[in-house]
């Protein structure tokens, strides 16, 4: 892999950027690998570089289906946190978020993690309360987490609505220092690029149609490029888990909606901080190229389809600019929609399957993107040892069965409720 | 010694009459109903429902969608299947008789759950049509057609009593929010608080 | 230099009688009525109008509609300031005021114009490979980068203006209001159909007196198509106000509408192709058609002397045009090497190149153009060969052909296609009730525009049921021959994408370095992402792609076209619903009682309830234990009416009930209640409340203030999908009655004084018992229930006596000394009792956490019975609920604070920390005399008696704290009973 | 925006609904305390990419709760019935 600076960028000008190789081949596919990934969006693609940068493990091809990184991960808000309450999550996030700290030193890809700052305002006393609590929570596990006042808000998002007599007046916030945003396609390029280099295989345009499984053992699978053998088979396809698990025969506990997001125009910065809130469920955040980034809650239909419709984006604006008043003459751009796999208790599930040999990684909700660096790490840990490290040992498929779930919001065994 | 009695409407403090919003002739006159009663009905047995309530209360209780009829001191909106708003006059025990009645049914008396505002004049279906989903154009909402809709995102009844005359039926405690909307909604067009 | 120089005296959509003044960059102007910005800013003969993203290279008016990647300006100030507006879609208004963008200190002097110099260090995709080292600088690059990039500035005052939204039905919807459009609506509109018409500009293009005429057809203008959904539901965006300095009073602004249409026509014309050639962005290169626009609609004069570059046959009109207006046409420079004889006769009298392309443009003073020079090309590979010829002008205008406006047609799901002879993606198979006419469907002969577009509207109209006109035959429509050229040979900068500075040289890196697919090579170099979306960029992007790949441009495909068409202000989407009026309040029958009293709110869902009346000469706090203090000892009312309601007849309700709830039900007697639990279907608690029996057939029970909603929705769920045998109906009556609880030791001689005939003696009602009874001619439902553990009742009466039965609670309560109390009050006193409210129904409880396993009935089936029998759900180790207080008996306990043995103990690596519990509600007990709180804690009913910490990091407190018995006030509950 | 046609109001716009469960799963019966069936009804879906029936409610308007046969790539709705209804037997005009 060249090596990408400042100085490898000048000594390519001279040349006229002639010269720049390719960031990752276009190989078609082996007859047999060791370790099949299907799905390259991010978590995919990071899983196959730890497997071959902490297990060794290096003949595996990335099967896409579309283009890589054309998924979620090209489709989401960017936030990237850890400010989690239960056991199983919190110590995941984390791990993640450390990793997000060192990525582009160690992808050598600028994946630009603007450690900017996450607030989720508190609308309410029972709303601070539970931020707190949650604070306290990380802060045990010794993530950063700091309680804000309305003042404290105020001053940090200055063109937050703060005034006292809101329609939900914001009573303070939950701050997370170190959280922030990245550059999403550069989280997927970047991890392609890496994995690349060390020889995994990443085939776009093969779409996988069929698992194969004999005597309970998952083999290879059926794609539109061929039939393709494997030792080993993990899944990371976000928004398709269910259908795929349903192609090896397993009834999953998933929904898989849609989720809308949008950019306004480009501006001048005004907007320094990630500001979600909790009352009508919103995030916004501003692009280094300056757009507003926001979101906010399910279409509440499920789909397949990366479309949404208007009632959701009305909603969203709306809630937009109830928190900020100001910008409603600023312009909405773009908006698009992405598939997500929702669980029945709103956590990601990763681990071994029934069937040996095939492995899953998904359920990520509204909220995989930041868990790309540290899903892969773990997925790629359960799939090279087939058992599954401390830190996605609650994510499995049985806790449904035993009831171990991991609620964060307490809404019970309604997907979209999550 | 307070007035026990003294029924109280929910936009008490709210509501002032007169002239707002827009210059020229109103688009509209907002007023609230008051004085009627509301009974919500509902039963297993469409056909004895509708025998006993024709026979004891003169009225033909609609069996479609969207259809209101009226009999004798009362209008009967359709509200669901086996469902039905009735606005009638004020009485005492009216739950019990209608109960009585409509036997194997229930009935509530919904009169000081809900509030009831009109809109009337030539501007009135283009206010609605701000918050409301429905195709409000007279071929398709006639005089006598109701409807269960919202209103921005309060729920609501409408019912049509003439070309430019409709009763919003909606929860009390969403009553200021419906105000708010609908004068906020007829201003551009101006309107009169009756 | 004064005065409109570039205007012509005569010609021209213009009112001249109507002068208008402006000012751009403070500078003041003249332009007329019904002009737009950008021809006002033409005809004054100001070329440079922006700077461009990432280079900062001055830019001039490209083209003369939605196409405008260049000319974007902040317009306005103050609230009402608008970032990015295209000034070739302002309508001049006098006084209005316009300022450029991007550029520092000045648009004449831009400091950052030295990233041009920088050029080579700046391809696409840069940053991704730099700024990595040292990695803590990164935050300090990532600020520099933030305010070079943006455009325009956010408003940061409150935005004065009305924005509305509405919906609307029609049978047939007609976007665009050219020659095919019109001729559509009018066809649709003599079947009687009822029919709208939206069209962007301020009039149609052609001017219809018959349609204004017809009371079926709703004509719209200054209306854009922003987005066509599913289900034919399209949404328009009208500037009813924007080309008026402010609007009137009451005027809205915009108005969004949400057209659910039967039938859609298309008729939303073609934008024409800019060619890619050498420094083709210098101020003074624009769009043929734009040219063409300026000098027929506006009188305005591009320039003096025009280059007219083009690989088709639509740029000759122009041409014409600009002639006419009285602009020098230097030369026609035609890529093709033939033309044929009637476009030469279009150039008579004018000097005609063909197989000659530009190769490059030289650039004077403000970086505007001064002349071209070209040469002659190799009609196959297109590569420049012979001497060069350098022609003096002003203006270059450039045609690369035409794309349709697929947009919306795509938007719609329908499938678009490549058609060769047009060079273009046509409308293909539609999905939806939809037709694409006119130069939108790639028909560019006027006539036949007209044909197509009566047919379709009369197709449209037929399609649901009206009576059309018959259909008319369509010359063939024979497609201007156009010779693709998409990138004319390398040299200096080739802009494909302007507002982006996305140039041929960056299209070829991304293919090098494997960013192939049309939507990686978006990505990388952000061609197509502006607030243009591409218009004049995608098919020439991706057609260069295509000839690296050695595709056919369809293989290459494009990227996905999404709402909205063209962006649409934030307001205008949200309408009435922000603010105030983001979502509607829910006030019970009392709360203009407890505003006039001074009381704080606080929002209950969409309640806003009561928390505390100020008293004077008491803080807030004092004021609240107040308030709880009094109950205990004499007597207050609180405001309960929030409290879900649900009416249950039928006569199978007891056994529907019987199933939803975990309590035995079967014994409850006809005027008695119970605290009943739900469960959800995974055996977690939903919601608790209570059961009364009215009748023999018929119950009320009552919710938690916020689960009202979801809980009617779970008993409708079961009522009528699972369990459609049972009779029982369901009817959610919580707004019908003011609910007013009133509890303390004088409770019951409060309500022995005001409802004489009721016998409230223990024996006649006791507790949990109920009665009904009339006062004043106002029936009264009574509750002997309590949740501050106290001797209570609720009141409930119809909602409009609400206020009356408050009010007299209070006079007729005033020797027992009563006062109100409220949430806050009331939340200090279930704590006392260790009942349990939204903090500890966290969703994640199971019933026996909370201390209910007694009344989880074992001789019948109900909800959530079997999954709450799950290991985990009755594993040890469960968090259960238990009551805190301070160790010391006096240090407050920490909101939020979790709970732990080890408050020292470092954090872990990988296995969550060793947190035993955490604090749910916490108080200051006015009863006790010192700090209280619930918590929930690991195997919690075991420990009592144990010490452990509270420990809340995030506020720097730790308490230690003695695990006790939930219930600190009255645990044997005389107060109750007695 | 969808419409969906309620079976007793008529086409109606999708903000009157709310989209409430899979329109395949029938509750254990109560007899049943078997954790796996319960399971299987409470968490255990079939994910159709195409042709799905589905619980709707119609919330903001008669407040019944319906079926639709919906296509979960294009959101085309191919029938809707009462909640007992079989999709497949079309059905008369309702009251
Ligand atoms: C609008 C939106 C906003 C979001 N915001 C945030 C946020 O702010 N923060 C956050 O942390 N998360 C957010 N998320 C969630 C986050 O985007 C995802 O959880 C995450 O990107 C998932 O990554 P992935 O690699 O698992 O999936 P993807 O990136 O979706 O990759 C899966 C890949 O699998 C491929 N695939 C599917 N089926 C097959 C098949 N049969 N054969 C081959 N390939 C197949 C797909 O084409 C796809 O490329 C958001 C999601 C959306 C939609
Ligand atoms: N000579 C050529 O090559 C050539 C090329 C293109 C067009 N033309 C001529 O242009 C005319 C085409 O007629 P037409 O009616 O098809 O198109 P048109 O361009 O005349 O009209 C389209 C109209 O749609 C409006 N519009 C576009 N998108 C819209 C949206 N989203 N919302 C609202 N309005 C929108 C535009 O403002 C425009 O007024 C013919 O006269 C044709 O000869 C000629
Ligand atoms: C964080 C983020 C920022 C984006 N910014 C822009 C933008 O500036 N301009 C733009 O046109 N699209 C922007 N997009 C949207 C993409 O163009 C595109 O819509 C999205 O990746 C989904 O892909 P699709 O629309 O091709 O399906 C952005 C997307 C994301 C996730
Ligand atoms: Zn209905």
């Amino acid at each position: 892999m060249s090596r990408y600076s400042i100085f490898s960028l000048a000594r390519n000008a001279l040349t006229g950027h002639r010269n720049w190789p390719k960031a990752w081949r276009s190989p078609n596919p082996k007859p047999a690998y060791d370790v099949i990934i299907i799905g390259g969006g991010g978590h995919g693609l990071a899983t196959a570089y730890y497997l071959a940068k902490n297990h060794g493990v290096t003949n595996i091809a990335v099967l896409e289906k579309g283009w890589l990184g054309g998924g979620n991960t090209g489709r989401n808000t960017t936030i990237v946190r850890s400010n989690y309450a239960l056991p199983g999550n919190t110590l995941f996030y984390e791990h993640s978020l450390k990793l997000w700290e060192g990525l582009s030193q160690d992808l050598n890809f600028n994946v630009m993690f603007s450690q900017r700052g996450v607030i989720n305002l508190a609308h309410s006393d029972g709303q601070r309360d539970a931020y707190k609590r949650r604070g306290n929570v990380m802060r045990i596990n010794g993530i950063d987490a700091e309680y804000l006042d309305r003042d404290e808000v105020a001053d940090m998002v200055p063109l937050l609505d703060t005034s006292p007599d809101a329609r939900y007046p914001v009573k303070g916030g939950l701050l997370q220092p170190r959280a922030g945003t990245a550059r999403h396609d550069a989280v997927a390029w970047g991890y392609a690029r890496s994995a690349d280099s060390y020889g995994v295989d990443i085939i776009q345009n093969c779409e996988v149609t069929g698992i194969d499984i004999e005597n309970g053992r998952a083999v290879g699978v059926q794609t539109t490029r061929g039939a393709i053998k494997a030792a080993k088979i993990g899944t990371a396809v976000a928004g398709h888990t269910g259908h795929l698990g349903a192609m090896a025969g397993l009834r999953l506990p998933f929904e898989t909606h849609v989720l809308q997001a949008m950019v306004s125009e480009p501006l001048k910065p005004c907007l320094d901080m990630v500001v979600t809130s909790g009352v009508a469920h919103a995030y916004i955040s501003q692009s280094d190229k300056g757009e507003l980034v926001f979101g906010g809650d399910l279409d509440f239909y499920p789909t397949y389809a990366q479309r949404g419709n208007f009632p959701r984006i009305e909603e969203v604006v709306e809630t937009m600019l109830t928190m900020f008043p100001t910008f409603s003459r600023v312009r909405l751009m773009r908006s698009w929609g992405g598939v997500i796999d929702m669980t029945m208790d709103g956590s990601p599930i990763i681990c071994k399957t029934p069937i040996d040999g095939f492995y899953i990684d998904g359920g990520w909700c509204y909220g995989g993107f930041k868990a790309t660096p540290g899903s892969g790490w773990v997925f790629a840990h359960t799939i090279a040892n087939d058992q599954p490290h401390e830190l996605n040992e609650r994510f499995t498929l049985k806790r449904f069965e035993t009831g171990a779930v991991i609620d964060e919001r307490g809404a019970g065994a309604t997907a979209h409720a999550h | 010694m307070v007035d026990l009695n003294l029924s109280r409407s929910a936009l008490d403090g709210v509501f002032t009459q007169g002239a707002f919003g827009a210059a020229g002739d109103p688009g509209v006159t907002l007023s609230e109903r008051r004085g009627g009663a509301l009974l919500d009905l509902s039963t297993g047995d469409i056909d004895a429902t509708r025998r006993a309530i024709a026979t004891q209360f003169g009225v033909d209780l609609p069996t479609k969608s969207g259809r209101t009829a009226t009999g004798d001191a009362c209008r009967a909106l359709w509200t669901g299947p086996g469902h039905w708003l009735i606005k009638t006059a004020p009485k005492p025990n009216l739950e019990r008789a209608w109960a009585d009645a409509a036997r194997n049914s229930a009935v509530n008396d919904v009169t000081h759950g809900r509030i009831v505002l009109r809109i009337k004049g030539p501007s009135a279906r283009d206010i609605l049509a701000k918050g409301c989903p429905l195709d409000l154009h007279p071929t398709a909402f006639p005089t006598g057609a109701c409807a269960q809709s919202l209103i921005g995102k309060i729920n609501v009844t409408i019912d049509c009593l003439d070309a430019d005359e409709f009763d919003i039926t909606t929860g009390r405690a969403y009553a200021k929010s419906l105000w708010a909307w609908m004068t906020g909604a007829a201003a551009e067009y101006g309107y009169r608080v009756e | 230099m004064t005065g409109q120089v570039f205007r012509n005296g005569a010609g021209g959509r213009i009112d001249r009688t109507v002068p208008l003044s402006f000012t751009f960059d403070g500078k003041n102007y003249q332009g007329f009525q019904g002009d737009t910005l950008a021809s006002a800013l033409l005809a004054n003969g100001v070329r440079v109008v922006g700077r461009s993203f990432k280079y900062h290279r001055p830019r001039g008016i490209l083209g003369a509609g939605f196409e405008e990647p260049n000319a974007l300006v902040q317009l306005g100030d103050g609230a009402r300031t608008e970032p990015n507006t295209q000034a070739t879609r302002v309508e001049l208004f006098d006084g209005l005021t316009a300022t450029s963008q991007n550029r520092w200190p000045s648009l004449q002097f831009d400091i950052s114009a030295i990233n041009g110099l920088f050029h080579r260090l700046l391809p696409a995709g840069f940053y991704y490979k730099t700024f990595m080292a040292p990695a803590n600088l990164w935050m300090t690059y990532e600020k520099i980068i933030r305010r070079a990039a943006g455009m325009g500035r956010a408003p940061t005052q409150m935005d004065p203006d009305i924005y509305a939204r509405r919906f609307a039905h029609c049978n047939v919807l007609v976007i665009g209001g050219g020659p095919a459009g019109v001729s559509a609506a009018l066809a649709a509109g003599q079947s009687g159909a009822r029919v709208i018409l939206a069209e962007d500009n301020p009039q149609l293009s052609v001017s219809e007196t018959e349609l204004a005429d017809m009371d079926n057809v709703t004509v719209l203008t200054r209306t854009m198509a922003a987005a066509y959904y599913d289900h034919n539901t399209l949404i328009l965006s009208e500037r009813i106000a924007d080309h008026k300095p402010a609007p009137a009073p009451f005027e809205t602004r915009q108005r969004m509408w949400k057209v659910r249409a039967q039938q859609v026509v298309l008729a939303t014309g073609a934008l024409e192709r800019p060619l890619v050639f050498p420094n083709n962005d210098r101020p003074g290169v624009m769009l043929a058609s734009a040219a063409q626009c300026y000098a027929a609609d506006f009188a305005v004069r591009a320039g003096n002397q025009a280059v007219v570059f083009t690989n088709n046959d639509s740029a000759y009109g122009a041409a014409r045009d600009m002639k006419a207006a009285g602009i020098d046409i230097a030369a026609i420079i035609d890529t093709r090497p033939e033309i044929s004889d009637s476009t030469r006769e279009l150039a008579t009298n004018t000097k005609v190149l063909t197989g000659h392309a530009i190769i490059d443009v030289a650039s004077g003073r403000g970086g505007a153009t001064r002349g071209v020079t070209l040469k002659a090309i190799h009609p196959d590979t297109g590569a420049p060969k012979g001497s060069p010829i350098d022609i003096a002008c002003d203006v270059v205008a450039m045609s690369g052909g035409w794309n349709p406006t697929i947009h919306l047609f795509s938007q719609s799901k329908g499938k678009i296609k490549y058609d060769g002879a047009r060079a273009a993606f046509v409308p293909g198979q539609s999905f939806q009730q939809e037709r694409s006419i006119g130069a939108a469907n790639g028909t560019f002969d006027h006539e036949a525009c007209i044909i197509e577009g009566h047919n379709a509207g009369a197709a449209a109209a037929r399609d649901v049921g009206f009576d059309a006109p018959d259909a008319r035959t369509s010359p063939s429509g024979i497609p201007p021959a156009a010779q693709p050229l998409w990138s004319a040979p390398t040299g200096a900068k080739r802009f494909v994408d302007f507002q982006n500075d996305v140039t041929a040289d960056d299209i070829g890196l991304a293919y090098r370095e494997g960013y192939q697919s049309v939507e990686h090579l978006k990505r990388y170099t952000t061609l197509g992402m502006g607030t243009d979306q591409g218009r004049t960029s995608n098919v020439n992007g991706l057609a260069i792609m295509a000839d690296h790949r050695r595709l056919d441009i369809p293989e290459v495909g494009t990227t996905t076209f999404r709402p909205p068409f063209s962006p649409i202000t934030l307001g205008g989407i949200a309408g009435w619903h922000t603010g105030q009026n983001f979502e509607a309040t829910r006030q019970s029958a009392m709360s203009a009682w407890h505003e006039a009293q001074g009381a704080t709110f606080s929002n209950a869902g969409l309640w806003r309830r009561p928390e505390y009346y100020p008293r004077t000469g008491m803080t807030p706090a004092e004021a609240v234990h107040h308030e709880a203090r009094h109950v205990r000892e004499k007597v207050g009312v609180v405001d309960v009416s929030t409290l879900g309601k649900i009416d249950v007849q039928g006569r199978d309700a007891l056994e529907f009930l019987s199933r939803v709830y975990i309590n035995n039900l079967t014994k409850l007697p006809v005027g008695k209640c119970r605290y009943g639990v739900m469960l959800r279907e995974d055996g977690f608690v939903f919601d608790d409340g209570t059961i009364t029996r009215l009748a023999e057939m018929r119950f009320l029970v009552t919710t938690t203030t916020t689960h009202a909603g979801p809980v009617m929705t779970h008993l409708e769920y079961l009522a009528q999908v699972q369990w459609p045998e049972l009779d029982v109906h369901l009817l959610s009556v919580s707004e019908d009655w003011a609910g007013i609880a009133i509890a303390g030791p004088n409770s019951r001689t409060l309500l022995s004084q005001l409802f004489q005939d009721v016998d409230f003696a223990n024996e006649a009602f006791p507790f949990m018992g109920y009665r009904e009874t009339n006062a004043g001619g106002v029936p009264v439902r009574l509750f002997r229930i309590s949740f501050s553990g106290e001797h209570a009742y609720e009141l409930n009466v119809p909602a409009d006596y609400g206020l009356n039965f408050w009010t007299a609670l209070l006079e007729t309560g005033a020797d027992l000394d009563v006062i109100p109390y409220g949430t806050e009050a009331m939340n200090i006193l279930r704590i006392e009792k260790g009942h349990v409210t939204g903090a500890e129904l966290n969703g994640r409880v199971t019933a026996d956490d909370l201390g209910f396993a007694g009344m989880m009935s074992k001789l019948k089936p109900f909800v959530g019975q079997v999954l709450a029998r799950r290991d985990a759900l009755t594993a040890k180790g469960r968090r259960q609920l238990v009551g805190l207080v301070p160790a010391d008996g006096e240090t407050p306990i920490p909101a939020g604070a979790q709970i732990l043995a080890d408050p020292d103990a470092p954090p872990p690596e990988f296995t969550p920390a060793a947190i035993l519990g955490e604090v749910t509600s916490n108080c200051y007990s006015p009863a006790l005399g010192h700090p209280i709180g619930l918590g929930l804690v690991e195997d919690g009913s075991d420990r009592h008696g144990d010490t452990l910490y509270a420990h809340s990091p995030i506020t720097s407190e730790t308490v230690a704290i003695t695990l006790t018995n939930p219930v600190f006030v009255d645990p044997a509950g005389g107060r109750l009973h007695g | 925006m969808l419409h969906i046609a309620c079976p007793w109001c008529g086409l109606r716009a999708q903000s009157e609904f709310t989209y409430a469960n899979d329109g395949t799963l029938i509750r254990p019966d109560l007899s049943n305390d078997s954790i796996d069936d319960h399971y299987n009804y409470v968490y255990a879906r079939d994910p159709r990419r195409g042709i799905q029936d589905e619980m709707w409610r119609h919330s903001a308007g008669c407040g019944q709760f319906l079926k639709v046969r919906r296509d979960t790539l294009t959101h085309e709705i191919h029938a809707t019935g009462a909640p007992q209804d079989d999709l497949d037997v079309p059905k008369d005009d309702r009251s």
